[in-house]
């Protein structure tokens, strides 16, 4: 039954949507542009406040859209304002707007609520810094485009702000500008993505191209059916109307040439480069590893919780298209798992806290990827389970980042082998990271377990069975890893001095530690079945399935134990495994040597086999010849000076010779 | 008797014999003025040269326009013209003797195009090369 | 019939003999020599004017040419004392070059003019050629006279002569005043610098 | 009357050689004015004289273009003097060896000037070649007049070698045409069938107009009597004999040969082409300004010739026009040439360095000469240039226009080498050149202001074109 | 005198101004040339104003019309027997380039603040060269756009050789002779045009609807293309560009590269595509392979380029590539992107070469290696120059993206008349020079700008001055607007573009 809403007479929230990425972009131009001379203070105060009225905006949203369509029932794509911000061609605008969907919806509220609460930590976690204006202007930057990617209504919108996300990650990750390992790294990250974005960009061009092209078939049916909840008309790269199965149905349909792929299985593979690039999957993941140059809230918010999981929040805004072109799902499944396992088995060879927390995130997103990837239109329990674990993981990731923030901050090094014995010195923050711990490994009643639970049972009922036991394997590993950083830096004996002088962070600090905390407990109940959900309407289920549960539960409780062996008491036993397996080990503690290989390419191979012999090319050839028709000319009056001898009788001869060469020639020509 | 003289009229001289006759020392003319060492000698020739055009004129006048005089009078004003030219060319020719102490032709070159060195596509694009390899060292990679 | 052949006759004598003397003018080494030999060429060139019934022209040829422009240049070959010694002979590529150039010269023009059909019109009627008729020609205003080239000719003679004395002139002792300025011996192209010039010739009037 | 400007010119001549005798040394000045006088007057009569009509039985015609040609030659003559007053009086800083008597050289050159106006007027082949030869000989003398320097004489010798050769060839042509048609008047000895002879003629007749116009095969002589011949006297050949060329041209292959000009069209192509390279390419390794300056006139003869292309009756006033743009800008840049060698003597090109700097008024006029005759817009030269490569592409010659636009892009580079002595260089060290005469600045100025507004006030090319444009129809032979 | 005359003679007057002020007074020169452009950047608002009130209402008749609206037409007869008038007007194209270059050559003239030797002369030919440049934009008629197209190339010379650095002679006098044989071959074309049209007319309007045969424009159009190509930097012809930019002074190559080099591909659009329809359909794909090559070459020579004008004109020579692979398209996305992408990089060239003026009046070098940590002593600088890196990469809510969306769009869709496939290739191939500009951009300016200072005496640099944060302000705006509100900007200039394509699809 779909419910007849009609956009004119919506609720306060709904009809003034664009407050959400507004408050974020008001407050940057204020403090970006005013407030930094002014008083260091002032601008954290109103960054987080301009966050955080645009987290109440955006539970205002949340509330009215569920109240409108209640859980569980049908969940209309609304577009209840957007203007036109670009006419490519007469029959081609570009629509800038606000989507209200369930998954858009769930994105924005995720996206403030840790941001506000970075916002909140970085006031404390920042003080005294002289950037510190700067700093809060290039996070209420970062805000405003990611929460303007996640409000795109079509495909150019999510690009434009897709750009900008990028381009405040590069601002963010290279804050410490003196530093060049900063430098180096904001680089990185900014030229990865955007090289994913290259693809991205491919994708959109062929959507667009074949949106136009098939527009003026398929378009009256999606209008009929959709034209009461859009502010303005349909345009061919609404994702209203790219995921329509009659436009599906006509894409799909067309081959690429000989090889039997179909062109939309093309562009979608095209889309998930863009996907996989800025969710740092595996070919593309080695700017996130770098990006924890930054300070360590950025970390937090953009690498942990909200820029990352762009990504998967467009691979699940063009879900429909994915599941038609089978092939591409079947891509992003693939990449998804292996990434979270290449990322897990990296994770528990590193040194640095924040490496560390870093490849879990990436084997976390694999896992996301890879619960889309098993789930079909028909049996869409992965799509909820990714949203979920989504949902959760930004969660308890965001708060390991931030607690991981409190003991850098008090130890003044990365290194986990500085730390030591920090629950006596910092008990908050030894204890909320320990919630997170367990949530992040499964256990029952946090939320890791219940979202991990599902997509390991979406894996399961879709019959990808390889997935489903790398994943099982993954769960093991996380919570290897995991407990091994919890046990290193908190418990056992203070390694450094600083260690033992370690005091508890500021209240400004713990007290978003603790929401956090709250909040990875109690997101594991959230019904997320009634609230995001695509496709055919599936069988209510509830509880906890515990064909699965157990099996994750036991992979869990290895893992932990493994990591209480190793690495309570004095530790030797870690070292003696790791000289035991040798080259494994370096191999596995250098991240498989894929940086090396990147640089290689880059520099050996792009810089001084190509750009340096064009820039070469340039200059002698194409340039000499142009100097050499200087010489040309100037050889040729060298040449016809040669006549001027100065003899007359030479001249007189060359007269009578010309005179006659008339001659001929009018003979010859005119006879 | 009258056959003989019959037979030496055959060969009365037609316009083009006297055609023929004129673009003869016309090139005897030109031949001398091209090679001559002296530049009072390449004016004998000049005069040569512009009688025989004059005769032309007059060959013509006599062969195809009788009636008219138009051949002698150009043929008077052509005698009146070398006259000119030769008084122009004598009065150079003595102030350069007096100058110079000789009117030989073959040494009054002294202004003729300088042939200097002509440098090679290499060297004139030398100076440009040099440019491009001290912009491109083997710059230290960051 | 006789009148003919002994026309013909006549005709291929002086224009061998004029050849002859052409071929002196320009090869023999000794320039007198080859001013007496133009003297010659050009008289059986008047030979040929009466031979085309130009009487007149023949007498104005014999009068001026020879008489005037050729004693002059001997004049000029005696100021140049060119006569003297023996002109050295010509370099031998330019003598081929020359010969070459004048030899294709005159198969050209030959054979152009040979095989080119002029405007023959033999009524056998001779030109009045008399002196009374060129001489009201040169004066005659009307369409058939040549009154304007006869102005310009003399304008021309005159030209010639004052450039001819201008640059052959000797310049006269330096006592003596002498009527144009700026060519006092005197001045000479040393650079005086603008200081030390007197007032007169544009220095400073102290 | 139609000959009076001819008659003021020949009088003032006489007058000023008889002034000569009479005037005490202080007033020798009066000599240039007088002269100067004179030409004015006879630049007045022409102005007044009408533009069609014939004297003595149609043996002196006058037409449009018999009228604008008359009045160039006037006004080039007129400048010429003004350039030559300092040298021949002595106002000059840097002495020239003897440039003496003023009142000569103003008569041979008055009568060079009435020589090129009758042969503008010549209707039938004795008054065309005798105003030629009035026209040529006395330049040799002109050309030769500095006695005691031998580059003078030299060039002298050179000039009368090969002008005489040329004006031999010019009579033998016309002694064929004669032949040929029986026929003495100009229109009157239009060949009407072809024959080897006539092209003969054509061939001699072209080597003739080639000594005049200095194109390609014919132009040798033109580089050393430019550099030997006093500087007042080498601006007067670039311009003026090259005017008396396209006269000459005019005259023949338009009056006579017009019914063929269209079967020689590609002949007269291809010498316009080789002209302008040749001229262009070897004006690039050239130092001295004087034989710059020659390569130079040559590139433009190439140009000229390019309006008998197309058809006429658009080719004759671009010819016109480009002929006024010449002259305008050739005398504006010989102004500043004469002026720079007779303060300071210096000749070659790197001796103007840092001239911005010391007479930048000056620097400024010789540098929008140099644009006139690259062809830069606004300037005349551009517009004139322009015209004449339309005529060239009416007349389907493409190749052509692009031979020319290369050259002209060649030639930039030539007086871009002047600009940079000037303005890029530093300042020579032998020291600034004294202040221009009053006579050559006023000289300067005039030409510099009428360089730039010839090119952009309609008036002149109107003036131009509404007169020439049906001249024509009535020479053509139909 | 209407409103376009007054465009062309207010710079011409200051120059002259500017000539006849007496030479002591030298500082007095600077203001009156501000003055004078801050007229013109009145006029030129004047002119937007009054043109979106006449042009707003008619978009909808110019999307069939087969002739470009012009406004503001202003006729003189000049030589009548030639067809020649002076006919200028305006349409949507022009005003964006009249806006474009009054901005560039206001911020020029307050980039240029401190010349100090012979500022009478520096500024005078500066206000020649704009002169010259508006002239184009507004002129309809060939013989009036050739007159002023290379009245605008000849001041450079001068500009270059006295003013310059490094080997300015040689540079200034290859930039010269290159543009000018470039402009022989449009003057060849010009005269074909002028001639076989048999209209006797030298007017744009009336030789568009002159037919004339294939194979005529075959051979025509390309000789147009190369001709404007040759000033748009098309590939083989545009090495005069990195030795000419670097040479030349700050304002200058702010002058050149921002605005000069848009005549070539304005020249091509107005001439090329408007008149030459149908040799614009036969060459199209070839053009638009060469300037894939453009693209690409231009962005992979950068990355190693040493001394920063090299860098920035090679960037140049790949942005200007865009340009001209806009115009190869044949597309009304691909005209629409080249002219915006015109104005974009007009923008972005001028602000990146006055900013590196700027630099380099501080640390007196221009070789990145030397540089090194200049954010912490001159943030300003530093932001903008960052801004401008980004917006030359194509970063969305700057003017770059909206052009090179435009470019891409209209390569990818293709036209009729050449092979789908191949333009596709060649538009992805494109696209992969916003991954070649990222690196070259983001590793120069982290070189640059970023890491710690490297030598001690940059310690004491300064900041920018007032004329300085004017400029940039200024320049940075417009990039921000144009970014972030494309939407009028470019109605107006797609009513201008609509009539080209109906040429090119309907025929004449």
């Amino acid at each position: 039954m779909t419910t007849e809403i009609d956009i004119q007479h919506l609720g306060f929230a709904l009809r003034h949507v664009w407050l959400v990425p507004a408050f974020p972009l008001v407050s940057f131009v204020l403090v970006g542009l005013f407030l930094r001379p002014l008083s260091q203070k002032l601008c954290g105060i109103v960054a987080t406040l301009a966050v955080f009225s645009s987290w109440m905006a955006a539970c205002g949203i949340a509330c009215e859209y569920y109240t409108l369509c209640p859980p569980g029932g049908e969940h209309p794509v609304l577009v209840p304002w957007a203007f036109e911000w670009l006419r490519y061609q007469p029959g081609m605008t570009v629509n800038v707007g606000v989507i209200v969907d369930p998954i858009s919806v769930l994105l924005m509220l995720v996206v403030t609520t840790v941001s506000t609460l970075v916002h909140l930590y970085s006031i404390g976690y920042m003080k005294g810094d002289t950037g510190f204006g700067r700093f809060f202007a290039y996070l209420n930057l970062f805000t405003f485009s990611m929460l303007g990617l996640v409000a795109a209504p079509n495909i150019l919108q999510m690009y434009v702000f897709w750009e900008l996300v990028g381009v405040s990650s590069f601002l963010l990750i290279g804050f410490y500008y003196q530093k060049p390992s900063a430098v180096a790294a904001s680089k990185k990250a900014f030229i990865v993505t955007r090289f994913a974005d290259l693809g991205f960009l491919v994708g959109v061009l062929t959507l667009g191209y074949f949106g136009y092209t098939l527009f003026g078939g398929a378009a009256p049916a999606i209008t009929a059916r959709t034209a009461a909840h859009c502010a303005m008309p349909l345009q061919p790269f609404d994702f209203l109307y790219l995921t329509s199965p009659e436009f599906l149905a006509r894409f799909g349909a067309l081959a690429a040439g000989s090889t039997g792929i179909t062109l939309l299985t093309v562009a979608m593979v095209l889309v998930f480069m863009g996907a996989a690039g800025k969710s740092a999957m595996f070919p593309l993941h080695i700017w996130l590893p770098d990006a924890m140059e930054g300070p360590t809230p950025v970390s937090a918010l953009i690498h942990a919780a909200t820029m990352v999981v762009a990504g998967v929040y467009l691979v699940a805004r063009m879900f429909p298209a994915f599941a038609v072109s089978g092939a591409a799902l079947l891509v992003v499944a693939y990449v998804g798992a292996f990434t979270s396992l290449f990322a897990a088995v990296i994770g528990t060879t590193q040194d640095d806290i924040k490496r560390v927390l870093a490849f879990s995130t990436l084997s976390q997103l694999g896992y996301m990827m890879l619960a889309l990837g098993v789930a079909t239109m028909e049996s869409p329990l992965g799509y909820t389970a990714s949203m979920f674990h989504l949902f959760t993981h930004a969660c308890f990731k965001a708060l390991l980042f931030l607690g991981a923030g409190a003991v850098i901050h008090a130890v003044h090094s990365n290194e986990i082998w500085d730390m030591g014995g920090l629950r006596k010195k910092m008990p908050i923050t030894h204890f909320t990271f320990l919630i997170a711990t367990l949530a992040i490994s499964g256990f029952w009643p946090l939320s890791g377990f219940f979202s991990k639970d599902e997509i390991l049972a979406a894996a399961l009922g879709n019959g990808h069975y390889g997935i489903f036991a790398v994943a099982l394997f993954v769960a093991g590993l996380t919570a290897f890893y995991m407990f091994r950083i919890y046990l290193v830096t908190f418990w056992g004996e203070h390694r450094t001095d600083k260690a033992s002088h370690a005091h508890e962070i500021p209240a400004v600090m713990w007290i978003p530690l603790a929401i956090l905390a709250v909040l990875s407990v109690v997101a594991g109940y959230v019904p997320m079945a009634k609230f995001v959900s695509i496709g055919a309407e599936h069988a209510e289920h509830h509880g906890i399935n515990f064909a699965i549960a157990i099996p994750a539960t036991l992979a869990a409780l290895l893992g932990t134990g493994t990591a209480l062996l190793l690495y309570t008491g004095s530790g030797s036993r870690a070292d003696a495994i790791a000289r035991s397996l040798g080259g494994v080990y370096t191999l596995v503690k250098k991240k498989f040597y894929v940086d090396e290989v990147y640089l290689f390419v880059t520099h050996r191979l792009i810089f001084n086999l190509v750009s340096r012999p064009i820039a070469w090319f340039d200059r002698t050839v194409v340039d000499g010849g142009v100097n050499v028709s200087g010489w040309a000319t100037r050889a040729s009056g060298h040449l016809f000076s040669w006549m001027q001898t100065g003899q007359v009788q030479s001249y007189g001869s060359w007269y009578a010779a010309g005179a006659m060469l008339v001659l001929l020639v009018l003979w010859a020509a005119l006879i | 008797m009258n056959q003989l003289l019959a037979s030496i009229a055959a060969y009365a001289p037609g316009l083009r014999e006297w055609l023929l006759l004129t673009s003869v020392i016309f090139s005897i003319g030109l031949y001398g003025l091209l090679t001559r060492r002296n530049a009072v000698g390449i004016l004998l020739a000049v005069e040569l040269m512009l009688n025989s055009a004059a005769l032309n004129f007059v060959i013509f006048n006599r062969f195809c326009m009788p009636a008219r005089i138009d051949g002698s009078v150009m043929a008077i004003f052509v005698i009146a013209v070398a006259a000119a030219e030769v008084v122009v060319g004598m009065a150079i020719f003595v102030a350069l003797y007096r100058y110079r102490g000789t009117v030989d032709v073959n040494r009054m070159d002294t202004m003729k195009d300088p042939v200097t060195s002509f440098e090679g596509p290499v060297a004139f694009n030398k100076e440009v090369l040099d440019n491009i390899n001290k912009q491109y060292k083997s710059h230290h990679d960051h | 019939m006789i009148g003919p052949a002994i026309y013909t006759v006549m005709f291929w004598v002086v224009a061998a003999s004029t050849v002859l003397f052409a071929l002196a003018v320009v090869n023999t080494r000794k320039l007198l020599r080859a001013a007496i030999a133009l003297m010659a060429a050009l008289s059986t060139t008047a030979g040929f004017y009466v031979m085309l019934d130009a009487q007149f022209l023949a007498g104005v040829q014999v009068l001026v040419y020879v008489g005037g422009i050729v004693v002059l240049i001997v004049f000029a070959i005696m100021l140049t004392r060119s006569g003297e010694l023996l002109e050295d002979h010509p370099t031998p590529e330019r003598r081929v070059v020359g010969a070459a150039i004048s030899i294709m010269f005159l198969i050209l023009s030959a054979a152009a003019v040979w095989v080119s059909p002029f405007a023959e019109y033999s009524t056998g009627k001779t030109p009045p050629n008399d002196a009374l008729s060129i001489g009201k020609a040169l004066l005659d205003p009307g369409p058939g006279g040549y009154v304007a080239p006869f102005e310009v000719i003399s304008l021309l003679l005159l030209a010639a002569m004052i450039g001819g004395i201008v640059i052959a002139r000797k310049t006269p002792p330096p006592n003596q005043p002498f009527t144009s300025g700026g060519d006092l011996p005197g001045e000479t192209d040393v650079y005086t610098p603008l200081s030390q010039r007197d007032p007169k010739r544009g220095g400073p009037v102290s | 009357m139609l000959m009076l400007p001819e008659i003021i010119v020949i009088i003032t001549a006489m007058t000023v050689l008889v002034a000569d005798l009479f005037l005490p040394e202080r007033l020798r000045f009066g000599v240039s004015c007088l002269s100067l006088t004179g030409l004015a007057a006879a630049a007045v009569a022409v102005l007044m004289t009408p533009m069609n009509g014939s004297l003595l039985g149609g043996q002196f015609g006058m037409d449009s273009v018999a009228w604008w040609f008359k009045l160039f030659f006037v006004i080039s003559g007129f400048f010429t003097v003004v350039l030559s007053m300092d040298l021949l009086h002595g106002r000059t800083t840097f002495r020239m060896r003897g440039i003496g008597s003023p009142g000569e050289y103003y008569t041979v050159l008055l009568f060079t000037i009435s020589g090129m106006m009758f042969l503008v007027s010549a209707r039938d082949m004795v008054l065309l070649y005798v105003s030629l030869e009035l026209a040529t000989i006395p330049l040799f003398a002109l050309a030769a007049w500095r006695r005691e320097d031998a580059r003078s004489g030299e060039a002298g010798l050179k000039y009368v070698i090969i002008g005489a050769l040329a004006s031999a060839f010019i009579l033998y042509g016309l002694g064929l045409l004669y032949g040929l048609t029986g026929q003495i008047g100009l229109e009157a000895a239009r060949v009407t069938r072809v024959s080897p002879a006539f092209w003969l003629a054509v061939a001699m007749l072209t080597a003739g107009v080639g000594f005049k116009l200095t194109l390609v095969p014919f132009h040798l002589w033109a580089a050393d009597v430019f550099e030997g011949a006093p500087m007042p006297i080498t601006a007067f050949l670039s311009v003026a004999s090259k005017g008396t060329g396209l006269a000459f041209m005019f005259q023949l292959f338009f009056r006579n040969m017009g019914g063929w000009l269209d079967d020689g069209s590609l002949l007269i192509a291809l010498f316009a082409a080789v002209t302008m390279t040749l001229g262009n390419c070897v004006a690039i390794v050239q130092t001295n300004i004087k034989r710059f300056m020659a390569f130079s006139a040559i590139s433009h003869a190439g140009v000229f010739i390019m309006g008998f292309l197309g058809p006429h009756d658009y080719g004759v006033p671009a010819m016109l026009f480009y002929l006024l743009a010449y002259i305008a800008s050739t005398f504006a840049l010989f102004a500043g040439i004469v002026w720079y060698s007779n303060e300071t003597g210096r000749e070659t090109i790197p001796d103007y360095r840092g001239m911005s700097r010391t007479n930048p008024m000056m620097a400024l006029a010789m540098m929008l000469a140099l644009f006139s005759l690259a062809g830069i817009p606004p300037l005349s030269g551009f517009v004139g240039k322009f015209f004449l490569f339309s005529v060239a592409a009416g007349a389907g010659y493409h190749w052509l226009v692009g031979v020319a636009a290369v050259n002209s892009t060649i030639a930039l580079y030539n007086y871009l080498r002047i600009v940079r002595q000037m303005y890029i260089e530093p300042v020579h060290e032998d020291g600034p050149a004294a202040p221009a005469s009053w006579s050559l600045s006023i000289a300067t100025a005039v030409l510099t202001v009428v360089l730039v507004l010839v090119g952009i006030i309609p008036f002149f090319y109107n003036a131009i074109n509404g007169t020439t444009i049906a001249w024509m129809s009535g020479v053509l032979p139909h | 005198m209407g409103l376009l005359s007054w465009l062309i003679a207010v710079p011409f007057i200051t120059m002259l101004g500017v000539v006849f002020t007496p030479a002591s007074r030298w500082k007095a020169v600077r203001w009156i040339s501000l003055i004078g452009t801050g007229t013109e950047l009145a006029l030129t608002a004047l002119l937007t104003c009054r043109y979106w009130i006449a042009a707003g209402p008619d978009t909808a008749v110019t999307m069939t019309a087969k002739l470009t609206k012009l406004y503001f037409v202003e006729r003189i007869p000049w030589f009548e027997s030639l067809g020649i008038q002076y006919f200028i007007g305006v349409d949507g194209i022009s005003v964006s380039m009249i806006i474009l270059t009054s901005i560039i050559i206001f911020t020029g003239v307050l980039a240029s603040w401190n010349v100090e030797s012979r500022t009478k002369e520096f500024f005078a030919l500066l206000l020649l060269l704009v002169t010259g440049v508006f002239g184009v934009f507004v002129s309809f008629d060939l013989f009036l756009f050739f007159m002023f197209y290379e009245l605008a190339v000849l001041p450079m010379y001068l500009l270059i050789g006295i003013w310059g650095t490094g080997p300015k002679e040689y540079s200034a006098m290859k930039l010269t002779l290159m543009l000018l044989v470039g402009s022989a071959f449009v003057l060849v074309g010009l005269f074909a045009m002028y001639h076989v049209s048999g209209l006797h007319t030298f007017d744009l309007q009336a030789l568009a609807q002159a037919s004339f045969s294939k194979d005529f424009q075959g051979w025509v159009f390309p000789l147009i293309f190369v001709g404007f190509g040759v000033l748009g930097a098309l590939y083989p012809f545009h090495t005069w560009s990195p030795d000419g930019h670097s040479s030349a002074p700050t304002a200058v190559s702010m002058l050149h590269a921002g605005v000069l080099m848009k005549l070539g591909g304005y020249g091509a659009l107005r001439i090329g595509v408007y008149l030459l329809p149908e040799g614009a359909k036969m060459w199209g794909l070839f053009f638009m392979g060469l300037t894939t090559i453009n693209i690409l070459y231009g962005s992979l020579g950068a990355v190693m380029q040493k001394d920063l004008k090299y860098f920035t004109a090679y960037s140049s020579v790949s942005h200007c590539g865009f340009v001209l692979f806009g115009v190869a398209t044949l597309t009304v996305m691909g005209l629409k992107g080249a002219v915006i992408q015109m104005f974009s990089h007009g923008i972005m060239t001028g602000l990146f070469f006055g900013l590196i003026g700027m630099v380099y009046g501080r640390t007196h070098t221009r070789l990145i290696p030397d540089m090194g940590g200049l954010a912490k002593v001159m943030p300003w600088l530093a932001t903008s120059f960052y801004i401008a890196g980004l917006a030359s990469l194509g970063l969305p809510g700057l003017a770059g993206f909206v052009a090179e969306t435009h470019v891409f769009l209209g390569g990818f869709f293709g036209n009729p008349w050449s092979n789908p496939t191949i333009s596709c290739v060649l538009t992805i191939l494109a696209t992969m020079s916003i991954v070649v500009t990222a690196v070259y951009v983001l590793r120069g300016l982290a070189m640059v700008f970023q890491g710690p200072i490297t030598h001690p005496e940059y310690e004491l640099l300064t900041d920018a001055t007032w004329p300085e944060r004017i400029s940039t302000g200024m320049l940075i705006a417009t990039l921000v607007i144009v970014g972030v509100m494309p939407r009028y900007f470019i109605t107006l200039i797609e009513s201008s573009v609509m009539p080209m394509i109906n040429r090119l699809s309907g025929g004449v």
